[in-house]
């Protein structure tokens, strides 16, 4: 049978973007401790995904998207009909591989045609920030891969294989030591929100909109705070 | 009796062997040593791991049940349009998993233009479910084991066949005691083959079934996960699993592998 | 009850056109040189090919009728036992296959590689086998089944010497008492006389002769028929007790004939001198010894003349004569030992 | 002249097909047709196709010449520890194609165990190029065709090669020109697996290859990124790699998959 | 330049003990029952099994040389032709492996073909031969090489009776200016008499007999042999001109002998009569008839007796006779057609 919609009370399933596997199970456990009697289910998988999945009937609570655009996916066909709430910011980081073998400094250097560079692909929310901060520099990069996400991108400075990318700090913070990260000014000019919102048919609507409410809390801010993300 | 192996065969055999097996060594020497028995003996994994080969067993199974007589058909029949069959039947090879994923969701999803008759007539939802990761598994992995079969079929001479109808024996009796022990090796090649692509089955799996633990995370999808979080356990998770693979593989016996002639 | 058939095969550059009816206990044997369409027929009989051909048997057809639901029995020309069973599940298959229940079958089938002399190969994979134990086991899987229609294809080809002459008369045996139709497709005439009512001789697809053994012996009409049964053979036109062949010579025969005829004779009736023989024998001309072979008993010398002919001659003579290719002798020939008959 | 196909062998393989190709069928039935036409002549589109097809077929030839020695040593040689070799050649199948990925960085990357030294000493970098690419494209469907080849060289008869070698054949002559040719449906079969694997492989190359417009953006790249912003739009990529290459199969005449005999 | 072969093969339930020595141009024949190791040890000839023999040849050794660097050909018992090549590819691998130029080798296998009759299928694929076609083009394919030794798995047994006498003369001719080794597998006496310079005869792997064609046809040694070359066969102990067989029954000699004999003697030297015959004959006794088979030219009674005895009796004698299996006959047989040797 479909996984929450009997009458366990306080179960509920929350669609979430792989890169908050790790703050939203720490939310999940705390949301449980704080709602006695309820149950989190998470299910981490691409934004794009858990759209088309929610979309097609999936029976689920509660979608946290990465971007934007993946919720729009899902307002536009009425999956979600309640607005959808921002919880959460993230903002660029330029990641360099230990020691900075590229020894790049700033956005200009992505320019320079020696160093390899990686930026995500303009499809994906990171590299459509990419592209603003680009813009808005006056700086015309030079990248050899535009990759499908952060983690790529990510895998590829931590091995060495690029000089420099532009990703997310929460990313950087992830990857522990392996990468270093530096800000940069021009990052204010794209800051990625997430939004979090119940699902119109979710099966325990009042679970859901208990923990969307969790999640844009101060507790659940702190936790967010803790991973690099910025408050909204 | 026989000559030296010639050079001209060997080299390349060894060029693939080494290009095959070093990436794989370059994961041995890189991972994390340290943490892996923790990893190995954790709940979490542990989870995954028999999840995985309980799912890749019973898509195996279902791609056996429902797969060698597609083959037969394809090799053995005269349907017209046999060409375009066979080319068809390899499409879910092609196509990117994740795509495949939809098109299940497109068809067998709660909204699906058979899944919604399938959950109002009968209750039952496939997405989301174990039986999900099954079936997803096995849409991508069957083209491997129908091809092979097809392959092992035509080069069987199809003269024992006629011997046996000869005797009496239906046209599935034959299958069943000539034509199939005859093909034996190039069934287990495709076993293995679809066994293994479905334990690797990642992509079509996390779309179509999700990935909730204990349910739908298989180990594909927890190395997917770990890669998001931590990515020297994801090297960590994935060798675990070629480990677990390597091991049932090379435990069928020689024997088995090469047929019961 | 007799079996019908109109075999029809058309294939590219061969037709197969074969009228054959087989009575109930009856063996027919069909020979042919190599090609001629045998193997061709048995299959179109076993419903093993797509063909136009008809087959009428106890008031109702075959035709259309798979192989699986023919009353037959068959041994291949290369046996093509199952690989991956014993000897015995080779043999009890076809019992299985019909529904016999497998401890039965495994009986009836170790009763039948016993009587062809494999019990203790029941066991032993086919691999395992030698060319003429893989025939006889093939031979015994396609008689455990009781068919009403047997068809054989050169069952005897692969086995030794006195292998042959025990199943030869085994098979004999089992063919009297057997209540069926029997086709038996073989090269060998020994095999064909000993074990068919009714020779049945195909050539490029076409019967060019049929009758009972001692009939086609007797009485060969193509080069082929007298080769398989030994006999020197030419054609000819007969004006009283002189028949004057067709590729040249002249022989006297002992009962006037007229008109076009068969000649024959065997080549033991040939005698050969070095110098032109005196006396009786009203045939002698000159030949030369073209070849020499040397058989169990006798020694065959292949002989340039005319006519050319085959002499089985006894190896003293040989030595006495000492013969060589390429030796101009004297050949003689009663006239009774020739034997005519309208073409 | 044979009988009726059997229900028993019919229905589980009319089941398969069905299996195989609704899904499909959905694909289409929800694809935005109106879009297709101005897809398929979008210079992405044409671009990520062709550099789609190139790098598939010479990732099948590598595979070709490296993978049909090493089916040949698997199958006919007795090295010992052979049913290790074979489990081990089958791990490139199992391990997620982004961990392939990975593993080839660590041996072929800058800073790769091999890849540092064809840096330092040739100049050649393989990472973010198309033969990098073709590469990846390899080593995940090399195991395709070695297990397929392997299989149908334990179904030859091996007395035909014993023919050649009394004919004074060397075992590479034999090879080439008795057993290669006997083994023809198997070889394709693998084949066919091999190319329709590497058209659509995904994780290994994006990780190991990058993903550049008209250098490395193969077409289930630029689906996978169509996924992101417009599902739709990937559904018809999807179903342009699809087409073609049901078009290139189904162009094999029956007679080539077949084999030569 | 003797061809000097211990051939030494083990397996279970059989093992291959055989010395063999093949001079230049000498024609060996292996005969033996089925399953006696024939094929084995030409497998171990060629090179294709694992053995512990050892084979030397012109001052060098076999022993451990790889099947396709020994100056061999062989034709197979089941022809093993290549099926994805065609009749004439067939044909001239063996030169091509050996590296001779495509036109030469294509134009010398033509000619093969040609030779052996089969010029109009140089483009046919072997799956389009008959049975018999297929064996030719082996055998062409084998003999294209010019090996140094020739080894024959029954190279005739698929052919028909007229194509057979062809082939099997054509064969002779060409082993008789073969300057190699050949070894000839088979099951057909008069194949081997024709085509052998020696017979070797193998039961359960070893040797029970080998000499000349006319040694072993006039002196066989065991059962197998005598029903080989078509005689009579008995052990006895012999005390002048008296013979007392170990199986029971007495014959009188000619010439006188002492001690363990095999004695032999042809079917057609005896006589069958209804009643107990008068006059010279002074071996008569009674027997049963157990079995009649129609030859070409005779029938061939099995007589039931002491001792028991194959006859070959004119046809019209079996009319005039009328003979059922089951009558009591009396035998008859001259003293001077008995033949006897020391055991
Ligand atoms: N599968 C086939 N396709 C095309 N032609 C074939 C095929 N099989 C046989 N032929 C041809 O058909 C003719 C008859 O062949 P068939 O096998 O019936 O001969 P046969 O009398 O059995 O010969 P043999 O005594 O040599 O076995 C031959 O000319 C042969 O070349
Ligand atoms: N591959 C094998 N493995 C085990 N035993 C075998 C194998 N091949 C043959 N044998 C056995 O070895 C013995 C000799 O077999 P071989 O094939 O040499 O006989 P043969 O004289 O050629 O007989 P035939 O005249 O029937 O061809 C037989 O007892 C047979 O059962
Ligand atoms: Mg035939
Ligand atoms: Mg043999």
């Amino acid at each position: 049978g479909s996984p929450a919609a009997t009458s366990t009370g306080g179960d509920i399933t929350v669609f979430a973007a792989a890169s908050l596997t790790e703050s939203f199970t720490k939310l999940g456990t705390a949301f449980e401790a704080a709602h006695p009697g309820s149950k989190v289910r998470f299910s981490f998988a691409g934004s794009s995904a858990l759209a088309q999945q929610i979309n097609q009937g999936a029976p689920a609570d509660v979608f946290a998207a990465a971007a934007p655009a993946n919720m729009k996916q899902v307002t536009d066909t009425g999956a979600v009909t309640a607005t959808p709430a921002t919880f959460a910011r993230n903002t660029l980081q330029i990641a360099v591989p230990r020691g900075n073998p590229g020894r790049v400094t700033g956005l200009a250097d992505f320019a320079k045609a020696d160093l390899k560079i990686a930026l995500c692909a303009e499809q994906v929310p990171c590299g459509a920030a990419a592209k603003k901060v680009f813009e808005a520099a006056g700086v015309k990069a030079a990248p050899d891969t535009l990759e499908q996400d952060v983690k790529a991108v990510l895998t590829k400075v931590s091995l060495g294989e690029v000089d420099a990318a532009l990703v997310y700090r929460t990313d950087v913070k992830a990857a522990g030591g392996k990468v270093e990260g530096e800000d940069f000014a021009e990052a204010a000019n794209a800051v990625n929100d997430y939004p979090v919102a119940p699902l119109a048919k979710a099966p325990n609507a009042p679970t859901a909109k208990a923990f969307v409410d969790f999640v844009l809390s101060g507790r659940g801010r702190e936790v967010l705070i803790e991973a690099g993300f910025s408050a909204p | 009796m026989r000559s030296r192996l010639p050079v001209v065969l060997v080299l390349p055999a060894v060029i693939g062997l080494v290009f095959l097996l070093v990436p794989l060594a370059g994961l041995l020497i890189n991972a994390p040593w340290a943490t892996l028995p923790a990893q190995l003996f954790s709940q979490e994994v542990g989870q995954a791991l028999r999840l995985s080969l309980i799912c890749a067993s019973l898509a195996t199974v279902v791609c056996l049940v429902l797969g060698v007589p597609l083959a037969w058909l394809l090799a053995r029949s005269d349907l017209p349009g046999r060409g375009v069959l066979r080319a068809l039947v390899t499409v879910p090879l092609v196509l990117p998993p994740v795509v495949g994923g939809v098109a299940l969701l497109l068809v067998l999803g709660r909204r699906g233009v058979v899944g919604q008759y399938l959950d109002q007539w009968f209750g039952i939802s496939l997405p989301f479910t174990t039986a999900g990761v099954v079936l997803a598994e096995a849409f991508v992995a069957m083209p491997f084991l129908v091809i092979s079969v097809e392959g092992a079929l035509r080069a069987a001479d199809p003269r024992y066949e006629e011997a046996a109808a000869t005797l009496g024996a239906s046209r599935w009796l034959t299958f069943r005691r000539v034509t199939l022990p005859g093909v034996m090796p190039g069934v287990i090649a495709g076993t293995v083959l679809c066994w293994a692509r479905a334990l690797g089955e990642f992509g079509a799996t996390i779309t179509f079934a999700g990935n909730f633990p204990g349910r739908t995370t298989t180990m594909p999808l927890a190395v997917y996960l770990a890669l998001e979080t931590d990515p020297d356990a994801a090297i960590v998770l994935s060798i675990v699993l070629l480990l677990v693979s390597v091991a049932v593989l090379a435990g069928l016996r020689d024997k088995w592998i090469s047929g019961p002639s | 009850m007799t079996l019908q058939a109109e075999l029809r095969v058309e294939r590219a550059g061969f037709t197969l056109d074969l009228d054959l009816a087989i009575e109930p206990g009856e063996v027919v044997a069909l020979l042919g040189p190599n090609g001629a369409g045998k193997t061709t027929a048995l299959r179109a009989l076993a419903g093993l090919l797509a063909s136009t051909s008809r087959i009428r048997h106890n008031g109702s057809t075959w035709d259309g009728l798979p192989a699986e639901k023919r009353p037959i029995g068959v041994v291949f020309q290369d046996y093509l036992l199952f690989a991956h069973m014993s000897a015995l599940d080779n043999v009890a298959f076809g019992l299985r296959a019909r529904g016999t229940r497998k401890a039965e079958a495994n009986a009836v089938a170790l009763r039948w590689l016993d009587q062809i002399g494999l019990a203790d190969f029941a066991h032993a994979r086919p691999r395992r086998l030698s060319g003429g134990q893989a025939q006889r086991v093939a031979l015994a899987r396609a008689l455990a089944t009781s068919p009403e229609l047997l068809l054989l294809d050169e069952p005897l080809a692969a086995l030794d010497a006195s292998t042959r002459l025990r199943v030869r008369s085994e098979l004999g045996r089992h063919l009297q008492d057997y209540p069926g139709h029997t086709l038996l497709v073989t090269h060998d005439p020994l095999d064909a006389m000993v074990l068919a009512d009714r020779l049945v001789i195909l050539e490029h697809g076409r019967v060019v002769q049929q009758g009972s053994p001692r009939d086609v012996v007797r009485q060969p009409r193509t080069d082929y028929v007298a080769h398989l049964v030994g006999l020197n053979f030419y054609r000819g036109v007969a004006r009283g007790t002189e028949v004057l062949l067709d590729d040249g010579g002249t022989l006297s025969i002992a009962e006037p004939a007229d008109g076009p005829v068969h000649v024959v004779f065997p080549p033991s009736a040939v005698s050969l001198y070095p110098a032109k023989p005196a006396g009786s024998p009203r045939n002698t001309w000159q030949a030369v010894v073209s070849g020499i072979e040397q058989h169990a008993h006798t020694t065959r010398v292949d002989l340039d003349g005319s006519p050319s002919v085959l002499a089985d001659i006894t190896t003293a003579t040989v030595a006495e004569l000492r013969l060589q290719p390429g030796d101009a002798l004297w050949v003689s020939l009663k006239a009774t030992e020739i034997h005519t008959y309208p073409r």
